[in-house]
């Protein structure tokens, strides 16, 4: 680092400086406050110290994570920009690229339903197109508590209405999605946002600014006291006191974000910007901070220019203020003009507020006083980074088939099953999203992974997003590998090859050595099951100290999946398709009842190991169904999760309006009805295959030493099972689609 | 046939309708942005679906007043096609080239699905080749399309022959299970549902094709 | 000048999110709530500081703009402070 | 008893449509708008007739469902008619 310039020899800085007593209100640790004196060689005045704890803090320095962070592969053949940026970029070919992220924003969406979701979707739209990727798809992860705590109800409505609120009006498709109800999240909601967008492959934007006098340019809203402490918010522990402190959430302006969206990509095709980055957590702090940092420049901002939305705001509140729907840029010298008039012809703001230097120093302006001026090396690179230690979560022994007795007749059961509040259809949710603007949806919510066409192109683009957190609770590593496999296999089952992930790590207090131990052991199996899937994590983001009075939510890494389908004639879905096709599992079956929602729901029982994930089989199956599916040699292609074989039958009869007869040959097996029918083993896909075909099909499989059984076949309008049960398709799907509707309208 | 779409700040589906046009004309499709105080050449004018202003107000009431629907209004008059498709159809309700106005659904909730439509009528330019009473599907997304108009209103409508399409299974609580109506010279169509969103094989329904085809035909 | 302008559904005119409103108090328990109906409030700042101008023009921006008078009534109030 | 209540973004709280009814109403010409924000206008029936027992019923209704304090005021008047 240069230190021919130093502005703090020159300049003289104004404000008393701060104390210890500050920096620990400021959510910073005694030894911070002291590596800060170090770094500074003076104390920070206390729009500095804001500086520093913004920067400093588990959201935007990953101090709890990034050790472990470094663990997850991130390089593949596709990969064009992996982690680091404000999104991933992968190819898709034909001179395009896939750029997509997921971002939480789950404390504000438990204090404020709505806004809250809405701007964690304005969030994550907006790392996409800061990338220079026109938005087109997105997909939402949402965690509840259970059903009938006295806030779940008000909390669902207000977060799908948000999440639809936002998207709906920017006019980006939501096309997939979870909903989990668990007890573990009654005083922790999680709302976990993803967008993909599409861009020119070689034309994207990143955020290191470059050069030296290059003007630093604000564009969008106005800037208010939005939530000025919400980053330190986002790191911190619920009680029931922050109920009364009513901190600030912010308020979304989906107006603005499309304008926003429509400027920038407007811009973009000019070649003006040198970098962007958008303004999130902790604002025009860590924007600017970032930009400067990453291009090794110095950074001068006039904060007077800022523009403002109330009067008398200081430097302090300039600088974090986290208003949504702004964004910063370097621009070319010279290409002021031309951008301004973009923006203008869009109605929003647009300010030089200051330029990149030589200083190698964050330096403040404020009414003609230098306020603050920072080394960025101190804001950046010297923040913390800790090694936090954990605890090896318990090993807990496998419950299998026959350990558990058949709880109620096998209809019965899948009734049950499908009408829980795990599995019931979220139709109810879905239905509030516009899923097909832009003219591009090939699978709306409902199936294994939503999909768009790549516009004007016969390619398409499959997303999904999953994570059993049961499973992560109970064995963090075998939960952490199931995360990615599951992504990976809807993926599969729509016909696209999976090309990388993004995800969510959301988690408890990491200082709590239990919670430490679920966060690095999922993260081992999810490093595990992506090197041996080739599926390269490209984004992400972290979520720590999620938890209410001392007892955390259950470990959530949600995975944002992307696959590519070439051809979109290839394309496969989970519905039934005709009568009279063979029904296959592919797959081995061997029981596992480890956490399985038949235990949970029928036995009242959350326990045992999750099945084990055999990431070798995993591969060896999913690239057979692949291949299936490509010389159209099946018709329908359902991955087997949550609920099992029964529950994979019972969606893909609903969905086609064709039934199936299952007779499965269960003597061979050696295994009882119910393990067949509703353990959760993993790598398994059910699929369909008209009868002429079968025997191709067998043959193949055995060559590539996939097991495969022989379920029944499809037909009638009922599902029969092994000759004793039989539940009507009608039934089956009153209880599916009207578990959701009655809880939120009160009938439960 | 040349066609035209009206661009208001947050329209989101103007290329969508864009794209739809260009297929079914063969011709490039002229984009109007709604600071223009004047519209070129056009036979048709789509007011495209979205959330123009944010749908802050009321849907639609903002771009009604801006400076592009005087010349939509008088192109309109002139016997030029206007479709309003969605927020278009909400927006030609505002300006009054349209009775009745679109409230919030009557489930409260944002409702995006495909709905199964019976046609009202095949008299009219964007009607003509459908038959009356045939069943379409066409996707709705919307979250104020509950049509409402009085009695009176109503009653001319159906005297007039002028429900140009209905709801088989109403979504949003609409009077008479309106889903789309013309205007008295019957050159002008509102319309909640989305026929841009139905006029390609890959995305499930062709349905809304023909209302685009019969237009272009018509002008032969 | 400050005004505050009220926008209301005209009576008769079914008002389902007043409807919804007043099921979803009963719902928490509160009870003898009759009729609910919904509206929207606009308050604003104006540089006019005569009153009879300042309600005139208030009464154009209500039907130029701020209701459908269709079904929509709007009342207008100055605050001077 | 007849109620109004008044629900009304905190200050600071950025108002989106607030600030595009501003917008669109300087479009149309008019001049000299400041501040615009858009809130929204209960009006309740109820059977409770004393006055203090009222507005403390209404209070709870607010707390409890028609307002998020966290970015919202509320006020309350009675109108006795
Ligand atoms: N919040 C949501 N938004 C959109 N779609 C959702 C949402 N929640 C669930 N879905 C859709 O419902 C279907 C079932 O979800 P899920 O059981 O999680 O699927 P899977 O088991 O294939 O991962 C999927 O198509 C999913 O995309
Ligand atoms: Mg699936």
């Amino acid at each position: 680092m240069s230190v021919d310039a130093d502005p703090e020899e020159e300049l003289t800085i104004v404000g008393d400086p701060s104390t210890e007593k500050q920096a620990l209100d400021h959510g910073l640790s005694a030894q911070e406050f002291a590596e800060i004196l170090r770094l500074m060689n003076r104390a920070p005045n206390l729009t500095e110290l804001g500086v520093f704890s913004a920067m400093w803090n588990e959201h935007c320095s990953y101090k709890s994570s990034k050790l472990w962070l470094r663990k997850l592969p991130s390089d593949g053949r596709h990969v064009i920009c992996g982690p680091g940026e404000n999104a991933g970029v992968v190819d898709i070919g034909g001179g395009l690229a896939a750029v997509f992220k997921m971002e939480s924003h789950n404390h504000p969406s438990y204090i404020e339903p709505y806004q809250g979701a809405a701007t964690g979707v304005g969030g994550s739209l907006r790392d996409v197109f800061t990338m220079g990727a026109r938005p087109v798809a997105n997909v939402n992860a949402l965690r509840f508590g259970a059903p009938d705590h006295e806030k779940t109800k008000h909390l669902v409505s207000g977060v799908v209405a948000g999440i639809g609120g936002y998207g709906n009006c920017v006019g980006v498709p939501t096309i997939a999605g979870e909903v989990t109800f668990h007890p573990r999240y009654n005083g922790n909601i999680l709302v976990n946002a993803m967008t993909v967008g599409i861009a020119p492959a070689d034309r994207i934007f990143y955020s290191a600014a470059d050069g030296i006098g290059n003007p630093v340019v604000y564009v969008g809203s106005k800037t208010g006291r939005d939530g000025i402490h919400g980053a330190s918010m986002a790191s911190a522990e619920f009680d029931d006191a922050t109920e009364e402190k009513r901190p600030t959430v912010q308020v979304g302006d989906p107006f603005t974000e499309k304008l926003l969206i429509e400027a920038c990509l407007e811009l973009m095709d000019e070649d003006a910007i040198i970098a962007i980055q958008d303004m999130g957590a902790a604002g025009l702090t860590s924007s600017s901070v970032e930009m400067a940092a990453k291009g090794g420049v110095g950074i001068e901002l006039v904060l007077d220019r800022v523009p403002q939305r109330e009067t008398g705001m200081t430097a302090y509140e300039l600088m974090l203020s986290e208003s949504q729907e702004r964004m910063l840029m370097i621009l070319r010298p010279g290409s002021e003009a031309q951008a301004k008039a973009i923006f203008d012809k869009w109605d929003l703001d647009f300010a030089v507020i200051g330029e990149t230097t030589d200083t190698n120093h964050l330096v403040l302006i404020h009414e003609d006083d230098c306020v603050g001026a920072i080394p960025l090396s101190a804001l950046a690179d010297a923040a913390p980074v800790y090694d936090r230690p954990y605890e090896a979560p318990p090993a807990l022994s496998p419950i299998m088939g026959r350990d558990v007795s058949e709880a109620m007749p096998a209809d019965e059961a899948l009734r049950t099953l499908m009408a829980s509040p795990s599995l019931a259809s979220r139709r109810w949710v879905w239905e509030q999203y516009d899923n097909t603007v832009m003219g591009d949806t090939l699978q709306i919510p409902g199936g294994d992974a939503g999909v768009v066409r790549v516009h004007g192109t016969r390619k398409g683009l499959a997303v999904t997003s999953d994570s059993t957190p049961r499973y992560c609770a109970a064995g963090p590593l075998d939960g952490g590998r199931q995360a990615v496999a599951e992504a990976w296999r809807n993926l599969i089952a729509v016909g696209a090859t999976p090309l990388a992930i993004t995800n969510c790590l959301n988690f408890g207090n990491p200082e709590r050595p239990d919670v430490m131990g679920q966060f690095v052991y999922c993260l081992e199996g999810m490093a595990e099951a992506a090197h041996a899937l080739r599926f390269p994590v490209v984004s992400g983001n972290v979520s720590l100290y999620n938890e209410t009075n001392g007892r955390s939510i259950l470990p959530t890494p949600t995975i944002g999946g992307l696959g590519l389908i070439d051809d979109i004639d290839l394309m496969m879905t989970l519905a039934f398709k005709a009568e009279d096709e063979d029904i296959l599992l592919l797959g081995r079956t061997d029981g596992h009842f480890g956490q399985s929602l038949y235990l949970a729901l029928l036995a009242g029982r959350e326990d045992g190991a999750p099945p084990p994930v055999d990431l070798a089989q995993e591969a060896r199956v999913g690239h057979f169904v692949h291949r299936l599916i490509r010389d159209r040699l099946v018709t329908a292609v359902h991955d087997v999760s949550d609920g099992g074989v029964a529950v994979a039958i019972g969606e893909m009869a609903l969905a086609g309006a064709v039934g199936a007869s299952l007779t499965p040959d269960l003597e061979t097996m050696d295994l009882p009805l119910a393990a067949l029918l509703f353990a959760e083993d993993q790598a398994r896909y059910c699929v369909t295959v008209p009868a002429q075909l079968t025997e191709t099909v067998l043959a193949e499989a055995a060559d590539e030493a996939v097991p495969v059984t022989r379920l029944g076949k499809t037909g009638r309008n009922s599902i029969d099972i092994a000759g004793c049960a039989s539940l009507s398709l009608e039934a089956l799907r009153a209880s599916h689609e009207d578990w959701l509707p009655k809880l939120m309208s009160g009938a439960l | 046939m040349k066609a035209g779409v009206i661009v208001f700040p947050a329209s989101n589906c103007d290329r969508d309708a864009a794209v739809t046009l260009a297929h079914v004309t063969g011709q490039s499709v002229t984009m109007v942005w709604h600071k223009e105080t004047a519209l070129p050449q056009l036979d048709l004018v789509v007011i495209p679906g979205g959330f123009s202003y944010g749908d802050y107000l009321r849907p639609g009431a903002m771009a009604a007043r801006s400076p592009i629907m005087r010349a939509v209004v008088e192109a309109a008059e002139r016997g030029v096609r206007v479709l309003g498709i969605c927020n278009g159809f909400q927006i030609l309700t505002e300006i009054g080239l349209l009775p009745g106005v679109l409230m919030r659904n009557a489930g409260l909730t944002f409702v995006s699905r495909t709905v199964g439509l019976t046609v009202g009528t095949e008299r009219s330019p964007f009607t003509r080749r459908y038959a009356r009473g045939e069943r379409l599907h066409v996707p709705i997304a919307h979250h104020e399309g509950n049509y409402l108009a009085d009695s009176e209103t109503l009653d001319r409508l159906e005297e007039e022959d002028r429900i140009a399409f209905r709801y088989t299974d109403n979504p949003n609580g609409s009077a008479r299970d309106i889903a789309g109506i013309l205007g008295a010279d019957r050159n002008v169509l509102g319309m909640m549902p989305h026929p841009e969103r139905a006029a390609d094989a890959a995305l499930g329904s062709t349905d809304g094709w023909r209302l685009f085809a019969g237009l272009v035909e018509e002008l032969q | 000048m400050k005004a505050r302008i009220h926008i209301t559904l005209k009576q008769g005119v079914l008002d389902p999110q007043g409807k919804a409103i007043g099921q979803a108090l009963e719902g928490l328990g509160f009870d003898g709530i009759g009729d609910v109906r919904q509206g929207k409030v606009i308050d604003l700042d104006l540089a006019e500081t005569d009153e009879a101008a300042a309600r005139a023009q208030l009464a154009k921006m209500c039907e130029a703009l701020l209701a459908n008078t269709v079904i929509e009534n709007y009342s207008i109030d100055l605050l001077t402070s």
